[in-house]
C-alpha cells in the first residue's frame, strides 16, 4: 500500500469531498493564499476557487458562526480553526448553536459541518497554544467528535465527517501531521463511533487516541518484550465514545489503563474511567488506571513541557502501580 | 407573506391584522404566563408590531428570517401557524420544535423561519451563514436577520457585518432600536448615541433609519433594500426606532425607566393608530376593522385552546433530535 | 441563629466586601439600575455609588477581561454574569487571561478576582440558557471553582473567593436564591477546597454539590428510614476538589454514589469518580456509581425537563443498583 | 523610558540605540531560532522599530504597556532587561517569566510590561481592565495598548473600544497598522480600506495617523494623545502605519505577497535611515552611531551568551504559579 502522511491523508479527503460535493466548501484563516498555517489546504485556492476556499477574516465567531448558517441552509462547510486553542472565542458558536440547534427546532435543523483544527501541545507554543479543547466538545450533545492517529484514520474519519448530517470536529493531533502511514488507494470510510483494536493481546488493556497513541504504543513494545500480552485500543471517535470495545476487552484481559495526550484532569479519559468502572467493574482485576499530562498550564521550555506531558513512562508506570506488570 | 409588493386596500388591512394578531397574541401570552402555562423567560413583542410586520411583508416565501428571543412577532409575521406557535409556548407536543424550544426558541424551516435566538447577537453569523448558502446557490433569495439595539454590544455583531460586507453577501440586518437593552438605555453603554446607522459607513454597507412605529414605511424602507439586495449590491442595514411598551420579559419591574416615556410611545402604538389612519385615508371602514379584530380575537383564543387541549411530549422524547 | 435566604447570604458577602475594602468594585449587565437580573445587587447602586457598581454593556468578553485587567492592577473586582451559560462567550478571556497569566508571567501576576454567575437547569430557560460551565472551568488549572448549597456556604465561600488572590468562580445554584438557611451573625469564612461531611454515617457516601444536594439530602432521607445509615459530603469547592475527605469517608463506608445536578457525562463526577475508584480501591465495595443529568441539550417543556434533571429517584436507583440498599 | 520629553541630543541617540538594539535582538533570535536555541513561535518585530520606540518614549514609569505576540520591541523599548529577555526566548530559568512564556508571553511586572498575549485581540480588555484601575485609584498614569490591524478583526475590539469610550478610560489604543494579519492583506479581510482610525468616530474616540516608519511623528502624536489623556479626556486612538520586512513567524515563506512591495518599505527602514537624519540635522556624528552599534552589539552578544549559558528551569517548576 502507498504510504503518505497524515496531513496529507486529510488532504486527499478534503480535495475529493471538494471534487465530489459542490455543497463542499472550505473557510477558515490564511487557508487560501498563504496555504493554511499546517498546509493542509496548500494550492486549494489555485484549483478550486474562491468560492469554495475562502479566507476568512480572524473572526472565528463570526466565519464558524456562518458556517452553520450555511449547512443549515444545506450547504456542507468545512471550518478550519489555526489551532484548537483557537475555538474557544467561538465556543459559545459551537455549543449553542451548532450543537444546540436540532434539539431546539424539535429537530427541523440540520447542521452538517465540519470543524477541523490541529491539536495539542508539544512544540512549544505556551499556555494560551497548546490546549485541548476537544476533551470539551466531546462532552456536548449534538456534536461528534473524531481524532485520528493515523492517515490510514485520517483519511476515513474525514470522509465520515463530511458525509455526517451532524456537526463533527475533527481534531487533528499537530505533532502528527508529519508522519507515515500506509493508506489504500481503495475508497473506505471509518465510522464515527467506532473505536480500533490495533494490537490484540490477553493480559492488559491500554486505551487512548490521537497522539497518545505513541506512548501507548511504545509502552506495549515495551511491555511486549517483557512477556506481557497487551491490547490497545485506538479510539478514534471521542464522541461517541465506544465503550463496548473497550468493555468487551477489558472482559477479555481484565486490566485497563486509559491514556490522555491533554490534561489528566476530567476530559475524554476521566469519562472512559467513570462509566467503566461502573459497567465493567465484575471483569476488572484492580482500578482504571488513568494517565494524562500534568494539570498545570503548558510551558514554553522544552524540558518543563515534555515532563508535563504524558509520555511512555507515564504508562508503564500506570501498568506497574495498577496490576504490577 | 405573499405578495404585499402593493399597497392596495387588501394588503392594508393584511398589516393590520397581522399587528393585531400579534398584539393580541400577546397579550395572551402574558395572560398565560401568569397562570404558569407559559414558563421560563418569556419577552413580548408588544409596542414594535410594526417594525416586524412592516419588514417581513416585504419578503419572498424563499427568503430565510432570523429573529432573537423576542421572537413571536417575527414569527407570527412570516406566517408561522398561530396554534402552534402557540403550543410551543405552552411546551406542548404540537408546537413548532415540538415542546422543546420554546418562546425564545420557534423555528420553522418549512418558511424559512430560522429561529428565535436567545444569546444575544448569536444570530448574526448564522443569518450570514444563511444568506452565504443563497449567495453560494445563485438564488435571488435573501436573509433578513432581526436583533436588537443591546446585541450591538456584543464584538459577534461587527464580526458579522464585516463578513457580510467583504463578501457581500445578500442578508439585510434589520436593527429593531427599542432605546433599551433589558434595563440598560442605550446612551448608558453605548459610546456613540442612540443612531446605529451612521456606523455602518465603517463597513461600506448602505444603512437606512425609519420610524419603527409606522408600519408602511418600515415596509417601504425594507422593500428598497430588498430590491437592492436582489439587484447584487450586498447587504443593507435598516434601523427602525421602536419601543417596547412592557418589560424586558415578564420579570422586569421596570425600575429603571419612568412612565411618561413609556406614555409618550404609547401614543404611538401602531396598532391603534394604523386603523384610525386607514379609515381616515379612505382604505379601510371601521367595520372591517371590527370584522378583522373579531376574527383574530377568534384565532387567538382558538391558540390558545389548542395549546391547552395539545399533549405533552412523550417523555421519551427527550432523546429525540440529539443527533441526525 | 437568623435564617436568611441564600440571595440575601450573598449578598450580605458582597456588602461587607464592598464597605471594607475599598479595591472591591462589581461589574455586570444590569446589576445597578436594574438591580441584577436575580436582585443579588439590588440597592448596591445607590448604596455605593457608580465607581463601585458598574453597569456595562453586553459585552461579556470585553468586561470580564476588564475585570482580568483591573485584578492585575491590585483591584479586587467582582464580575457578574446574568448566567453562567453566557460565560462561554468569555470563555477565552477565562481561561487564557484569568487562568494562565500567573503561569505565563512566570508568577509575577495575580489575578485576585470573583466571577459570579447564577447556574443550572430547572426553570425552562431551554438549551441556551440552562448550562453548568462550571464543571469545565474546574477543570482549568489556574482558576478556583466553588458552588453552595445554602446560605450559609454561600456567606462563608463569597468571603474566602473575595479574598483570594486568584481567580475565584461562584457558581451559584439559581434554584437555590430563595432557599433558607440559618446564617450566624459572627464572622466565618469557608475554606475553598475543603468540603462538609454534612451528614454522619456508616452504610454508604453519598456526594454532590449545588442543586444536586437537594435530591441528594431527599434521597438520605428515604434511605435513613428504611435504616441505612448514610454519610453525605457536599463537594462546596468543584476546585479543587477534596479527594481527601471523600476517600476518608469510603474507608468507612465502603459504597459511594456521586451526584451531579448537571449533565452525567463528563465534569466534575466523572473527575471525582474517576480519582475516586483508583485512589480507594481498595475499601470499595463496588463501583463508584455515578448520577448525573441525561447527556442532551435542555428541552423546555417543564415534564421533559424534569425527566432530564438528576432527581431522588435517580440517586435511590443508584444505591440499589451498585450496593442493593 | 525615562524623560524623553525633551527632543534633545541625548534623547535622539537613545530612540536610535533602541530601535537598533531592537533589530539587532531580532537578528539574533532568528538566529538561533534557526539553530533550534529558541522555538515555538518566534514573531519578529524587524521593520516596526520606530513604531514601539518612538511610543514607548513618550510614557511615564507608572503606565501600563501591554503588548500582543509581537513583543519584543516592546518590551525592550520599555526597558526590559536584555539578557532576561532573550533568556525568556531561550526558556531559561533567568528569563523574564522562569521560561515559562516564551517568545509571546514576555512579562515585567515591576516595569509596567503587562505582556506580551497571543490571542488575537486577547489583550485589549486587559489594557482596559488596568486603565481603570489607574482610573480608579485616581492616579495620572495610563494604560498604552499595542495591536495589530488583524486584531481589528475581532469583536473583541469593538466592545473594548465602546467600554474605554462610555468610562473614559485612561488609555492609549496603538494600532499597529503593517498591512497583513499574517497572510492576509487588509483589503481581503477588512471592509472599508486601509485605514482604521476613521472608524473611532463611532466610539467618540479621538484618532490620529501617523507615519510608523518616522520614530519621532510616533513620538510626537504620541505625546499628544498622552497629554489629552492624563488631561482627562480618555482614550485616544493612533495608527501607525508601519511594516514587517520579515515573515509572519519564521515559519511564513511570504507567498501572499510579492518582494517589491516589502523592497518599498525597506527604503524607509528606520533604523538605516534615522542614523543618517540626524547626521544631517547635525544632531548626532557618525561616531556615536559607530559607537552606539558597536554597544548595541555588544549587548546583544552578551543576552544570546547569557541566555545560553544560563540553567534550564528546575523540572519541579511545573508545579509553581498555577495558583497564588
Ligand atoms: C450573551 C448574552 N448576554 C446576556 C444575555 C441576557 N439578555 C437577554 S436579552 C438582553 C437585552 C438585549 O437587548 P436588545 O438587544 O436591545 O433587545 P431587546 O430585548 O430590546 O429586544 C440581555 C442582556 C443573553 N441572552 N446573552
Ligand atoms: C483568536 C486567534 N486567532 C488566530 C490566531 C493566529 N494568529 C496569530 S497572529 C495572527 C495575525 C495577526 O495579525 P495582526 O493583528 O495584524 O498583527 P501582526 O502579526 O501583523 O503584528 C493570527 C491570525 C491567534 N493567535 N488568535
Ligand atoms: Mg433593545
Ligand atoms: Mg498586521
Amino acid at each position: 500500500m502507498p504510504e503518505i502522511v497524515l496531513r496529507e491523508a486529510l488532504k486527499r479527503g478534503l480535495e475529493e469531498a471538494l471534487e465530489t460535493d459542490p455543497r463542499v466548501f472550505i473557510m477558515g484563516e490564511d487557508i487560501g493564499e498563504y496555504g493554511g498555517a499546517y498546509a493542509v489546504t496548500d494550492g486549494f485556492l489555485k484549483k478550486f476557487g474562491e468560492k469554495r476556499i475562502k479566507d476568512t477574516p480572524i473572526s472565528e465567531q463570526a466565519f464558524l458562526g456562518a458556517g452553520i448558517g450555511a449547512a443549515a441552509a444545506g450547504l456542507r462547510p468545512i471550518v478550519e480553526f489555526m489551532s484548537m486553542s483557537f475555538t474557544l472565542v467561538a465556543f459559545d458558536q459551537i455549543v449553542n448553536m451548532a450543537a444546540n440547534l436540532r434539539y431546539m427546532s424539535g429537530g427541523q435543523i440540520s447542521v452538517p459541518m465540519v470543524i477541523r483544527a490541529p491539536t495539542g501541545a508539544g512544540v512549544q507554543l505556551g499556555a494560551t497554544h497548546s490546549q485541548s479543547f476537544e476533551t470539551w466538545l466531546a462532552e456536548v450533545p449534538g456534536i461528534k467528535v473524531v481524532c485520528p492517529s493515523t492517515p490510514y484514520d485520517a483519511l476515513g474519519l474525514m470522509r465520515s465527517a463530511i458525509k455526517d448530517d451532524n456537526p463533527v470536529l475533527v481534531a487533528e493531533p499537530a505533532l502528527l501531521y508529519g508522519v507515515k502511514g500506509e493508506v489504500p488507494d481503495e475508497y473506505y470510510e471509518i465510522e464515527i463511533g467506532k473505536s480500533d483494536v490495533t494490537r490484540e493481546g490477553s493480559d492488559i488493556t491500554l486505551v487512548s487516541y490521537g497522539y497518545g497513541m505513541r506512548p501507548v504504543n511504545d509502552a506495549a513494545d515495551t511491555l511486549e518484550s517483557r512477556g506481557v500480552s497487551v491490547e490497545v485500543i485506538d479510539l478514534r471517535s471521542l464522541s461517541p465514545i465506544d465503550m463496548d470495545a473497550i468493555v468487551a476487552s477489558v472482559q477479555k484481559t481484565n486490566r485497563v489503563v486509559v491514556v490522555d495526550n491533554a490534561r489528566r484532569r476530567g476530559g475524554v479519559m476521566a469519562e472512559v474511567t467513570a462509566d467503566l468502572q461502573q459497567s465493567a467493574s465484575e471483569w476488572l482485576d484492580g482500578p482504571v488506571m488513568r494517565v494524562g499530562s500534568v494539570d498545570v498550564p503548558w510551558p514554553y521550555n522544552r524540558g518543563l513541557e515534555r515532563e508535563v506531558l504524558t509520555d511512555t513512562d507515564d504508562v508503564l508506570a500506570a501498568v506497574a502501580e495498577g496490576y504490577g506488570l | 407573506m405573499g405578495d404585499n409588493g402593493v399597497d392596495g386596500v387588501a394588503d392594508n388591512l393584511d398589516l393590520y391584522r397581522q399587528m393585531y394578531l400579534i398584539r393580541e397574541f400577546e397579550l395572551a401570552c402574558g395572560e398565560n404566563y401568569s397562570k404558569g402555562l407559559i414558563r421560563g423567560f418569556l419577552h413580548l413583542y408588544i409596542g414594535q408590531e410594526a417594525t416586524g410586520v412592516g419588514a417581513i411583508s416585504a419578503l419572498q416565501d424563499d427568503d430565510y428570517v432570523v429573529s432573537h428571543y423576542r421572537d413571536h412577532g417575527h414569527a407570527l409575521a412570516r406566517g408561522l401557524d398561530v396554534n402552534r406557535s402557540m403550543a410551543e409556548l405552552f411546551g406542548r407536543a404540537t408546537g413548532t420544535s415540538k415542546g422543546k424550544g420554546g418562546s425564545m426558541h420557534l423555528f420553522d424551516a418549512a418558511k424559512g423561519f430560522m429561529g428565535g435566538h436567545a444569546i444575544v447577537a448569536g444570530q448574526l453569523p448564522l443569518a450570514a451563514g444563511l444568506a452565504l448558502a443563497q449567495q453560494y446557490n445563485d438564488t435571488d433569495a435573501l436573509t433578513i436577520c432581526f436583533f436588537g439595539d443591546g446585541s450591538t454590544n456584543q464584538g459577534l455583531y461587527h464580526e458579522t457585518m464585516n463578513l457580510a460586507a467583504i463578501w457581500k453577501l445578500p442578508i439585510l440586518f434589520f436593527l429593531e432600536n427599542n432605546m433599551y437593552g433589558m434595563g440598560s438605555s442605550i446612551e448608558r453603554v453605548r459610546a456613540g448615541g442612540i443612531d446605529f446607522y451612521p456606523g455602518m459607513a465603517t463597513y461600506g454597507i448602505p444603512a437606512a433609519e425609519v420610524d419603527g412605529m409606522d408600519v408602511l414605511a418600515v415596509k417601504e424602507a425594507t422593500e428598497l433594500a430588498v430590491a437592492r439586495i436582489r439587484n447584487g449590491e450586498g447587504p443593507q442595514f435598516i434601523e427602525a426606532k421602536t419601543f417596547r411598551f412592557v418589560g424586558h420579559s415578564l420579570a422586569d419591574g421596570q425600575k429603571y425607566r419612568g412612565q411618561e416615556e413609556v406614555k409618550e410611545w404609547e401614543d404611538r402604538d401602531p396598532v391603534a393608530m394604523f386603523p384610525a389612519k386607514l379609515i381616515e385615508m379612505g382604505l379601510a371602514t371601521a367595520d372591517q376593522i371590527a370584522e378583522i379584530k373579531a376574527e383574530v380575537g377568534e384565532a387567538v383564543a382558538t391558540a390558545v385552546k389548542f395549546a391547552e387541549d395539545s399533549p405533552e411530549p412523550d417523555l421519551s422524547e427527550i432523546h429525540d433530535d440529539v443527533l441526525a
